[in-house]
């Protein structure tokens, strides 16, 4: 077992003691979806204001450990003022650097798994998000990282569908 | 004669010192006990010199794998004081399975739309999900004993809430809160208002002497792997008349009498609820479980258990004052088993867990199947250490220094 | 190169010249198999180093025994060339629940009275109460495809028997006759129809090469203990879309996404059919046992197994002539398994299976779970030999001289 | 694994190839009652013509192994010209006989199970019934060797709830 510093490094417990973009939006106008890690309990919920294709807003509120607390606080810094699709690129290379120990759990993401689409960005260009990386040495805890994610993914593909 | 449980630890390969990957403190036995090596010995023997499909076979393997598969049985049985033992005895896979029988067999039969399902607020999913299930399919009705603030029952309004009620569905012991769920007024309440009661032991069975002919229950679910048994092990047992009118659940091999192009009909009692090949190997399994714990005595486990448990929650408390909340009843052995909950200096369950696992201690972080209990307690998780047999003061002592950490880290 | 079962009898305790009470010659794998050593201290590695719940503990070894069991899960998947093996294999206790799960969840959310269920003759009862129970229930309406003069399949009326049916359920291979069943023409038939298509895979996975991608079925079962795994394990194979859509079966723990008092929603695949603390150890065991399998060769495998059948038909029909009555096709390395039912001179299934085991020779004697296809073969019970990857013609020769001694017993 | 000579006694053979009551008898005014193994798909059918108390006519048809043909075969010379008191104490104490291993095999006989009813006829009384004492040594053929015993019960007591 590894030291624990892999998993808590300072800038996590830095976004999970001050979590950027905490809140609710009215909804509507702005999007509301919620996330269930049915293994721990935990509940997100993201809220998302998309115009003319960009993230305009985005807030997170729900319960969690630190590792989800603060990877949804470093989406929701990452994600906001980017486009739909660039941030749909940040989820698959996010993903993608969560994905190694995810496949051997027997991901149920489908798709979204790995080689599923070649990483938008690369892992050394996640910048902050970097930092979530020592996870994945913690099989259980990639659950938590990814929760945000997810529920941000399910959020975007229903604007989509009620737009289409 | 109190257990010595650093003795006991020799029989259980996992808490031997000289793990592979280092000793681990086992403060978990509440999702799933360790089991000793008498267990894996009875399984091993049984794959090694005897195995074969049971109860069809004449010859002399194939007999002596059926009569330790019944032996099995007769053993389970008698653990739990059931009266009839080789006819009342369901060998199921978990106490999920076991419990989503009743639900599928006696309440699909029996229960009509409106009809009222009283369970409580402390229940496990297992004994929840299949109720709403029926609530969704049938248009039955779920009522729900509140938790008082003490941690137990809140019985003052049972008798309203029994009302109309065709059967009570209740934990006998809570896998959350170490809240041991008065039976008796229960099943008086039920018996008055002409409903049947199940309860499930999953979390009683493994920790006190329990007498199913006395204890007035009608139909009552326990699970092998917390029990010293192995995995994929489940018993269900009810009253010999009510199995007797119960239509069959698994349709197969095994349950029935005969079978025609055009129908069938059951077997005998236990067999008609154990359609397939069933859990052999896990059944004699369970069986030696059940005779190590008799060797020891039950009553010597429950005292250990509860002096155990207050040592920790007086430790707990000592430590960390404010700092900790725990949910559970006050220390009391009658009351209250070895299971304890708590939040922990604003630290989510997860980090606190995260962080004692890299000193090798193993508690439980999360819902633990209870989400509607989670509510009620305003948590959306909680951090959990449970007890039994193989754990002593030491172990209690490596959670509270473990826990100083874990401040210390987030603070 | 051949297979040398001589040498893998080494790797399975039970089957040593050594064994306390005697050596036996194991002619009964159809009913269960032996398991090697391997599949046995996967589990006891299991237990002694890892055991805990899955799925919820955040701690090593929690996290290593949900790896173990998940990484099981794949490798059961692809070694049947499951095209998602992570999420559409459900691990079950047996065959039977793989059964049944689809008979409760798809076939009683689609299935209405008049719906038609197409079966064989040749169904084992875990293929046949299941629909029996539905048809009781429902009303639906149950078909058989008749078993041919050849002891295959008669489908030459199949388009007839097919037409309205809504789902055909069939055994992949029959533990009776021997019998493998050509799945494809039934396949494209059921397409035609728009059925669609269940196959009992119990005798088919352990002794051939399967794959799921290309078979063109809807839904799969096979069964761990006759395949060299535990018992307590099953599978059911499903497409996606089908799982999908499926209500859940078993409600509890594990299930679920999240529950309310008043309502839950369902996990993801698999775990939305895997309610409660699933067979660990069993899953572990079973993906010991693929292993083996695989270093072996289901090829080498099913022709080890063809040649000895084929050798063991030509022995008893020399040694026996009309004395014996062979249920089943004539030796076919493609379309016949290992599987050899007969009766023997006038004496009774049970009394030649008595009489062997004096002999340490393991035979079945009954109606193999098979009452319909016993009516149809005219017969009570018949004696049962079945052969695996372990047995070889010195086996053989010691049934075809046990039943010398049978034939002058009751002479 | 004892020999066969306690189990296929030359008397048993006897009656399994030339079976004593062989045949079928009007139904009605016969009573016709059906017992299954359901362990290896033995099938029997008793034929009980019972006038005044006494079982006048008695005849046995089905198929079976040399112990249930052998036993049903003995049943029926046992029993005729009895009266039913008598055919069930009869019963009771073939089953005492073979309940030892029934016992352990976890018996679903229930009352008529060991100590329910000391036997009226001690197993050295029994006659050629005894030959099939060696049987308890072969657990699985107990139920091979009651099968007809209990069919015979079983088409006493519905005789006895028509008359009540
Ligand atoms: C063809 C077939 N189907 C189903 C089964 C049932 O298997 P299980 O008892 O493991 O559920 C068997 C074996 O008994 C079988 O041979
Ligand atoms: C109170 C209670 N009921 C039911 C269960 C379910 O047990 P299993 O998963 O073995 O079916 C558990 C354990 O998880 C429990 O603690």
């Amino acid at each position: 077992m590894s030291g624990l510093e892999d998993l808590y490094r300072e800038i996590i417990l830095d976004h999970y003691r001050s979590p950027r973009n905490r809140g609710e939006l009215p909804a509507p106008p702005a999007h509301r979806v919620e996330g269930f890690n049915p293994l721990c309990g935990d509940e997100i919920v993201v809220f998302l204001d998309v115009v003319d294709g960009v993230v305009v807003d985005l807030k997170i509120s729900g319960q969690g450990c630190s590792i989800s607390q603060s990877s949804a606080s470093m989406m929701s810094a990452a994600v906001k003022g980017r486009s739909v699709e660039e941030a749909r690129g940040l989820v698959r290379s996010f993903k993608a650097m969560m994905s190694i120990h995810e496949a051997q759990l027997g991901a149920e993401d489908g798709d979204d798994g790995p080689g599923a689409a070649t990483p938008v960005i690369a892992p050394d260009d996640l910048g902050e998000l970097a930092a979530l990386q020592g996870v994945v040495k913690f099989p259980v805890r990639i659950k938590c990282a990814t929760l945000s994610w997810n529920t941000l993914v399910q959020g975007l593909d229903e604007l989509e569908a009620a737009r289409a | 004669m109190s257990i010595d449980a650093r003795a006991i630890r020799k029989d259980f390969p996992l808490l031997s010192p000289d793990r592979a990957g280092g000793p681990v403190v086992y403060l978990d036995s509440a999702a799933s006990s360790q089991r000793p090596r008498a267990v894996l010995d009875a399984m091993d023997d049984y794959y090694t010199t005897t195995h074969a499909n049971v109860h069809r076979g004449v010859y002399a393997i194939a007999e002596e794998a059926t009569r330790r598969y019944e032996a099995a049985r007769v053993a389970v049985g008698r653990f739990v004081g059931a009266p009839k033992p080789a006819t009342e005895i369901v060998f199921t896979k978990n106490v999920t399975e076991a419990i989503n029988l009743v639900a599928y067999t006696w309440a699909r039969r029996e229960l009509r739309r409106g009809d009222v399902v009283l369970v409580s607020e402390i229940e496990h999913h297992a004994n929840l999900v299949p109720w709403l299930m029926l609530a969704e399919e049938r248009g039955i009705e779920l009522r729900y004993v509140p938790l008082g603030t003490d941690y137990h029952l809140d019985l003052s309004d049972l008798d309203r809430l029994v009302d109309g009620a065709r059967l009570v569905a209740v934990s006998a012991a809570s896998n959350v809160l170490g809240t041991v769920v008065d039976l008796e007024p229960i099943v008086a309440a039920a018996r008055r208002a002409g409903a049947l009661v199940l309860a499930d032991g999953a979390q009683l069975v493994p920790h006190r002497p329990v007498d199913l002919g006395s204890i007035g229950v009608d139909f009552f679910g326990f699970t092998g792997h917390k029990m010293l048994g192995p995995t994929g092990i489940g018993v269900l047992w009810a009253r010999e008349e009510l199995l007797d009118a119960m239509p069959p659940f698994l349709g197969g091999g095994e349950m029935i009498r005969d079978v025609r192009v055009d129908g069938f009909t059951t077997n005998d009692l236990p067999w008609k609820f154990e359609a397939g090949t069933p859990p052999i190997a896990e059944a004699i399994g369970l069986g030696a479980a059940v005779e190590y714990l008799d060797a020891i005595g039950l009553e010597r486990v429950h005292e250990h258990e509860a002096a155990l448990a207050t040592y920790a929650l007086d430790r707990l408390r000592d430590a960390y004052g404010d700092e900790i909340t725990i949910f559970g009843p006050e220390p009391d052995p009658q009351r209250r088993s070895g299971v304890i909950s708590f939040s922990f200096a604003g630290v989510h369950p997860h980090d606190v867990a995260q962080v004692l696992d890299t000193r090798g201690i193993c508690v439980r972080a999360g819902h633990h199947c209870a989400k509607p209990l989670m509510r009620c307690l305003g948590v959306g998780a909680t951090t959990r250490a449970s007890l039994y047999l193989y754990n002593d003061e030491e172990d209690v002592d490596a959670l509270v220094d473990g826990l100083a950490e874990v401040r210390d880290l987030f603070a």
